[in-house]
């Protein structure tokens, strides 16, 4: 990451990227390209090998209307693509990563075009005033670390980073992240290299403020949810729409757990309940579908904050979420979506491991 | 319920832990069975819940469990190397790691959870985690969920 | 179907009995939805136990059983057999273990009350969500092939055939023998390598049931027990498919390459030689050194590559004793002495044969390292400081797992384990079987063996495989497997990577996981594993456990 | 005298219960054989029931062996004939009838249901040899908890009732279930079978019998099956590794190749099993200083040397020469000879010995019957590299575990298969 590719951006990273992949499929390097825009009112991902559609539209809007992850499993679950080159945020890409060892994506003939992310805006904020974009952000946008591709925790299976942060006004650097990378680029003819040093140096200062951002941040969620109260106190105005299972990347399931008939209980049987506990706040089956949730899906979650942008009643819930996730990814120092040929924890093991989780 | 009267609950005598118990056919409940035909006394909390294996325990089991005002849920299978499908019980201790750290993260006092290892001759050793494990979930008095939710 | 669960309660004698308060235990659960019947019994394993119980599944139309009783372990099965009596499908019933995991450890008649009530209720509640299971059973082919045309190899064949049995013998190489055949004698007997196998070779020749393939390659295994499709290729020729019902996997071991270890000086210094190229000239008829000259002196190495593999390879040491009985045949003056750390001599005979080695004059020295060096037509042994000087070395490397061991892990889905040897089932109880069922290993595939092991080995595979697979019977498989909803699997194949067994499927044209019912054991570890719940255990579904815990908490 | 007339190529006989005789039978009822399996103790399972773990993976033996004991009682194709001798074998394979002499349990395998009330009244008390004799029994017993079949017998060498002639019949009043009957009688069973394997493992080396070797029973010199039985969970103590005054050692040593001499062989299995008990005097006493005396180390296969390089640490290893067994005001004195001839003394609170394994007692006596060779050292069969080790030298007659010379479960295992395959071949 020593030094990257230049090319101009006097109009703006949005310009750049459109020029990038309309050249790109001008010389025919891929059939489609795979990339979130806007043309005027509405804003989505779209698969086109169209020009001029690049050409009006807006290239990453600053919301994150649908998850990238989740826009590769549906093109990808039933076989993969043909050649494509995805746009896409780094949590985006990770969670695509993620779901391919779930076997829910199928990457082989993905190209994958990342960009340094700023956050994005919360849908609800932007609907309202289009204005807040590039102001107001996502909270997990705020506290996020992993934006960029500098750093060995970052997802390794880019091949393309666009860099900005740092970069001189008018320009943007192409960093090759891989061998196909470099020979994209190549075929592109975009040849003028320039020192990286001061992205790299731009992006780890940023990510250390964010660590310590981050840090500071969960541990007051983790405050706020602490024990039993925390948690019913937070998850009582809960209105049980799943929304945030909808909406999240990792949330493979054809049909969730707590939408199964298994735990349904005639009204006699709560009745029973109730007079056994002397009060029954109907809440369990809400903790339930959370701490269920938390236990299936903590490993793999790449803090994106679909969930929270989703949730009707601002239940902090990626936060939340997040605090386990990242406690849970400690037990195997795993980052999900970092490498595609790590295996995600719960399907493989060690022999010698966890003693202090069991009593011999 | 006030503290004061939730501390006189944890103090009391009379409260006896509902412990559901997963054990494993081949270990750990044949072990419990040793217990029971070499006569050891237990205290009364513990009610097993017989799987083939650890690894047939769901998390999501347990979390319920919990919910529904299992005071204490121990998993007990083979002990690691001996599983008798193979490998189960290495599976079963990633899944229970998991499930602990969520409750310790949450702060909703994971020592509830309990993973052990207990062979088919270890009669002696099931009534001590037994034993145990109900002083220690006494120690914590009954789950909060009773009355929390 | 409207349910109808009968729930009998054991007395046990005084152990029920007087241990906790039956009648209140049946009051508990009389009210419970679906219980048609509640009754205590004295004894219900007893004969007129049995007779009874199966009376009343009759007599009451029972749908479901409970059984208050011992633990499963002791009567599970037979009330299953009760069950079957009173024609209802066994897996219909439930146990509450209210003897070993209450009576007998609460001494508090009260406590143990309520946990016998408690126990019971959960059992009813879980048994009203019990479905009748079947064992299915399944076509199989009684064919075998057998991979591998060594000593094992040959054994496995020539016990398995038979003529409602085919056996398909590959060997890669244009001759079969194997290791044993480049031998001339074999300890302790020191009887002829040769005629062991020629007398093997010949039988098979002449077995009709028996197709040799040599200078054949198996290129490909797919299925599963009772149904294998093998694709085998001889030399350039067209590929071979033919169906078998299980695998042996005979196909031997290497041996460590000296030249890797440099204080061994093989390949460098002259007249350093290995065992089997030792046998090759004692098999060629003289035992010479390379300028032509009987050696006068020979120093038999031991152990070679032993710490670098970190495994003891068993057969060493007597190889290197049957080595010096060739020599002092063929070179009555040639003085010998074996260099050796540790004698591995184990079992009646082996020492014997030591001794009388040894009586032959050969000596013995404990070192723990020799280096070797080359000087003008000798070799210098330097053993601990101290210096001997031959004429000839003779370097006994370990066993090492084949070349292609890789392959066919990958082939048949084996896994490598201890030293990169192919993995038993069960070191102790499971010593040729496999993971893989209908898959199993006899001789040094599974690590270093003596011939008579290897043999004992190939035809404890063949009764593993006649007792399992008898040609015109069917395979039974377990009723309580698990099973996967086709509507509910979003093929993310994490039960397939847990499953121990290889018991799972992808099923690439819908795209879901499927269970294969002869391999599945039945632990739930998929069921676990499978975050929407579409792989489920059969007898152990997320509804019966769920409905079993909520009781016993209610 | 009750005959079991069926088809004889239809049954076999097995002799001895232990893992080998248990596999093999398992392995023909598969083939749809029916299966006599004689044990001569009134529990079957036979040495492997002892051991607490199992070498090279610490495994549970109990988890091991138990499934497949319940698998024999489940299996109604396998009749397990405890309490039995082979009395008389005559015919040739494919049809041998073979007398069995089946001594009385006086409680009946019907009525009883193992709740083992009957214990507690008896009057008698006498060591447990199961137990090594470090626990007692009753006259009336069940060796071990968990021992199967779960029904007690009574011992008539020792119960008053038998030896005295008094009228006690306490058992029988504690019983609710009327399954004791002290008029049972000792019966002669006649079976027809196509063929018979023999399984009747083996015995250890009476270590009073070898000089120096310091053993009587009473110091704190203790065979390898006592150690066994010492760290057994459900043991004399309960796993706790104590002295024979109560106290926790603080220093032991393992003495392997306990009369080898006399023996004249390598047992094989002790140096691995002294590895074993290193880890069960570490995990029970972890600050125990312990020395491992070895003369070689026999570690054959795979699996083996690796368990040894991850224990080697917790120990002193000491290669002796000759050694002397002595005792010392309380202590265990070991007189030795180091590898470089130097004469050592070594004050220890504890020894194991790993005594050499020995056809089991009555072999020359079943040999006989049988009409089998023995080799040199009294074991059965004979190496022959032409031969298949499971062949006895008699068609139809085959042999499993350690009635060929030491072995480890793997190969005892292996060769029970082996012989049930040269059953079903034979028989068809």
């Amino acid at each position: 990451m020593k030094e990257g590719h230049v090319i101009k951006a006097t109009e703006g990273t949005s310009k750049a990227i459109a020029g990038l992949l309309k050249s790109s499929l001008e010389k025919k390097i891929f059939e489609a390209v795979l990339v979130p825009i806007r043309t005027n009112k509405e804003y989505n991902y779209v698969l086109t090998d169209n020009i001029d559609l690049l050409n009006k539209a807006e290239i990453m809007p600053p919301v994150m209307s649908v998850q990238g992850g989740k826009v590769l499993q549906a093109l990808t679950r039933h076989g993969k693509s043909r050649k494509i080159a995805a746009v896409m945020r780094m949590c985006e890409i990770r969670a695509a990563i993620e779901l391919s060892k779930l076997e829910q994506t199928d990457l082989e003939n993905v190209f994958f075009i990342s960009v340094d992310c700023n956050g994005v805006t919360p849908l609800s904020d932007y609907l309202e005033d289009p204005s807040c974009a590039g102001k107001k952000f996502r909270p997990l946008c705020e506290i996020c670390t992993s934006f960029s591709v500098v750093g060995d925790e970052q997802a390794q299976d880019v091949d393309i980073h666009a860099a900005t942060m740092g970069v001189d006004k008018g320009q943007m650097l192409l960093i090759p992240m891989s061998t196909d990378g470099e020979s994209v680029l190549e075929k592109l003819g975009i040849d003028k290299k320039q020192d990286a040093g001061n992205w790299v140096k731009q992006t780890e200062k940023l990510q250390k403020q964010r660590t310590a951002a981050r840090e500071k941040a969960l541990t007051k969620t983790k405050e706020t949810i602490k024990g039993l109260n925390g948690l019913v106190e937070v998850f009582s105005r809960c209105i049980e729409c799943y929304n945030c299972r909808s909406v999240c990347p990792i949330c493979y399931c054809r049909l969730c757990f707590s939408d199964k008939e298994t735990f349904r209980e005639t009204g006699g049987e709560y009745l029973d309940r109730a007079q056994a506990q002397g009060v029954m706040k109907c809440m369990d089956e809400v903790l339930q579908f959370h701490l269920g949730r938390m236990s299936h899906i903590s490993l793999s979650c790449v803090s994106c904050g679909m969930c929270e942008d989703a949730c009707p009643v601002d239940i902090p819930v990626g936060q939340i979420f997040s605090v386990v996730a990242e406690r849970s990814q400690a037990i195997f120092n795993y980052v999900p979506g970092k490498s595609s040929d790590e295996a995600q924890p719960l399907r493989t093991f060690e022999l010698d491991e966890l003693t202090e989780v069991e009593d011999k | 319920m006030p503290e004061e009267q939730e501390k006189e609950e944890k103090m009391s005598e009379e409260f006896e832990p509902r412990i559901v118990a997963f054990l494993c056919n081949w270990c750990s409940y044949a072990g419990a069975d040793v217990a029971g035909s070499s006569k050891l006394e237990m205290p009364p909390t513990v009610t097993p819940v017989k799987v083939m294996c650890s690894s047939r325990v769901d998390p999501v089991m347990v979390i319920t469990a919990f919910l529904r005002g299992a005071d204490g849920v121990l998993i007990a299978g083979c002990h690691p190397g001996d599983c008798h499908y193979d490998k189960g019980n290495y599976y079963a201790r990633r899944r229970f790691a998991v499930l602990r750290e969520i409750f310790d993260t949450l702060a909703l006092e994971g020592e509830r959870v309990r993973l052990s290892w207990v062979s088919a001759s270890e009669g002696p050793r099931y009534a001590e985690v037994v034993r145990e494990f109900s002083a220690k979930i006494k120690q914590l008095g009954p789950n909060p969920v009773k009355h929390k939710t | 179907m409207d349910r109808k669960i009968g729930v009998y309660v054991c007395e046990c004698g005084p152990n029920i009995a007087d241990a906790l308060d039956i009648d209140r235990v049946i009051e508990a659960v009389s009210g419970l939805e679906n219980v048609a019947v509640v009754e205590r019994y004295k004894l219900l394993c007893s004969p007129g136990g049995k007779k009874y119980l199966a009376e009343q599944i009759k007599e009451h139309g029972l749908t479901h059983l409970v059984v208050g009783a011992c633990s499963p372990k002791q009567h599970e099965a037979t009330f299953m057999g009760v069950c079957e009596e009173g024609r209802m499908n066994p897996f219909l019933m439930q146990m509450a273990n209210l003897r070993e995991q209450i009576a007998w450890i609460t001494p508090d008649k009260e406590k143990a009350t309520e946990r016998a009530i408690r126990h019971m209720k959960a059992a009813v509640r879980r048994v009203r969500y019990h479905a009748p299971l079947e064992q299915k059973e399944i076509e199989c082919n009684a064919d075998v092939l057998v991979i591998g045309g060594g000593i094992a190899g040959m054994s496995a064949a020539l016990l398995l055939s038979s003529p409602d049995r085919k056996v398909f013998l590959v060997e890669k190489n244009t001759e079969l023998g194997g290791m044993v055949s480049r031998c001339e004698k074999l300890f302790p007997d020191m009887a002829r390598g040769s005629e062991i196998t020629e007398s093997r070779v010949k039988s098979l020749k002449e077995d009709e049931n028996i197709e040799v393939l040599t200078g054949t390659v198996v290129e490909n295994v797919l299925g599963f027990f009772g149904n294998f499709v093998v694709t085998v290729r001889e030399k350039e020729s067209e590929p071979q498919e033919f169906k078998v019902g299980a695998v042996v996997v005979a196909t031997g071991a290497d041996l460590f390459d000296p030249s890797a270890l440099a204080e061994y000086g093989y390949g460098k210094i002259k007249n350093v030689v290995t065992a089997p190229e030792l046998e090759e000239m004692n098999l060629k008829g003289n035992i010479t050194l390379e300028n032509g000259n009987e050696p006068k002196s020979v120093g038999i190495i031991h152990c070679v590559g032993r710490k670098e593999k970190g495994y003891c390879s068993e057969v060493c040491c007597r190889v290197g004793m049957k080595i010096s009985r060739y020599l002092k045949e063929k070179i009555p003056a040639v003085s010998i002495t074996q260099f050796y750390q540790d004698l591995c001599v184990p079992g009646s005979g082996a020492q014997a044969f030591y001794e009388k080695t040894r009586n032959t004059g050969v000596e013995f020295v404990c070192t723990e390292a020799v280096k070797l060096s080359g000087s003008v037509e000798k070799i210098k042994i330097d053993h601990d400081g101290k210096i001997d000087t031959v004429d000839m070395v003779v370097l006994l490397p370990a066993i090492e797992p084949a070349k292609d061991t890789s392959e066919i892990s990958e082939m048949l889905g084996v896994e490598k384990g201890k030293g990169g040897f192919l993995t038993e089932e069960h070191e102790k109880i499971g010593p040729v079987t496999t993971t893989v069922e209908g898959v199993c290993l006899a001789g040094t595939v599974s690590g270093p063996k003596t011939v008579r092991d290897a043999v004992s080995q190939s035809e404890a595979v063949a009764g593993k495989i006649l007792s399992s697979l008898v040609p015109g019977r069917k395979l039974e498989t377990e009723a309580r497997t698990s099973k996967i909803s086709e509507s509910l699997c979003t093929g993310c194949r994490t039960c397939l990577t847990v499953c121990c067994y290889s018991a799972i499927e992808y099923d690439e044209s819908r795209g879901v996981c499927v269970v294969n019912e002869v391999l599945c054991k039945g632990c739930g570890n998929c069921a676990a594993a499978c975050p929407s719940g579409a792989a489920t255990h059969q007898q152990f579904t997320p509804t019966q456990i769920y409905r079993e815990v909520i009781e016993i908490l209610r | 005298m009750t005959k079991k007339q069926q088809k004889a190529k239809e049954q076999v006989l097995v002799i001895g219960a232990g893992m080998a005789g248990i596999e093999a039978s398992l392995t023909l009822a598969a083939a749809d054989k029916k299966v006599y399996l004689v044990e001569k103790e009134p529990l079957f399972g036979g040495k492997v029931i002892k051991f607490e773990e199992v070498f090279a993976n610490m495994e549970c033996s109990t988890c091991m062996a138990a499934p497949k004991q319940q698998e024999v009682l489940q299996n109604d194709k396998i009749e397990l004939l405890t309490l039995g001798k082979v009395k008389e074998v005559q015919g040739e394979a494919g049809n041998f009838v073979v007398k069995i002499e089946k001594k009385a349990r006086y409680v009946s395998l019907e009525e009883c249901i193992g709740c083992n009330e009957c214990f507690e009244p008896c009057p008698v008390s006498l060591p447990n040899e199961f137990e090594e004799n470090l626990g007692e029994r009753k006259a009336i017993y069940i060796p071990c908890p968990g021992a199967l079949p779960n029904i007690p017998s009574i011992d008539t060498e020792n119960c008053v009732r038998f030896t005295k002639g008094e009228n006690c019949q306490l058992c029988k009043e504690a019983c609710m279930f009327e399954a004791i009957d002290f008029d049972q009688k000792d019966e002669e069973v006649e079976l027809n079978v196509g063929a018979i394997i023999v399984a009747t493992g083996f015995d250890l080396m009476d270590p009073e019998q070898i000089s120096d070797c310091g053993y009587n029973g009473k110091a704190n010199v203790y065979t390898a099956l006592e150690m066994e039985r010492l760290y057994a969970s459900n043991g004399p103590t309960e796993g706790k590794i104590t002295l024979r005054n109560g106290k926790e050692p603080t220093s032991a040593a393992m003495i392997h190749c306990i009369g080898r001499e006399k023996a004249g062989y390598c047992s094989g299995v002790c140096c691995m099993y002294s590895f074993k008990f290193i880890h069960y005097l570490k995990d029970k006493l972890p600050e125990i200083t312990l020395y491992d005396f070895y003369s070689d180390l026999c570690m054959p296969g795979k699996s083996y040397q690796p368990f040894y390089e991850h224990l080697k640490d917790k120990t002193e290893s000491v290669r002796f020469q000759d050694l002397k067994i002595a005792h010392q005001n309380g202590k265990v004195r070991i007189k030795y000879k180091s590898l470089a001839d130097q004469d050592k003394t070594l004050d220890v609170d504890m020894v194991i010995l790993a005594p050499a394994i020995m056809p089991a007692k009555g072999a020359s006596e079943l040999a006989g019957v049988l009409g089998v060779e023995q080799d040199e050292n009294g074991f059965f069969g004979f190496q022959s590299s032409d031969r298949s080790p499971e062949e006895s030298g008699r068609d139809g007659i085959y042999l499993a575990g350690c009635v060929l010379g030491p072995e480890d479960i793997g190969k005892a295992i292996a060769q029970a298969d082996a012989a049930a395959g040269k059953v079903i071949a034979l028989l068809g």
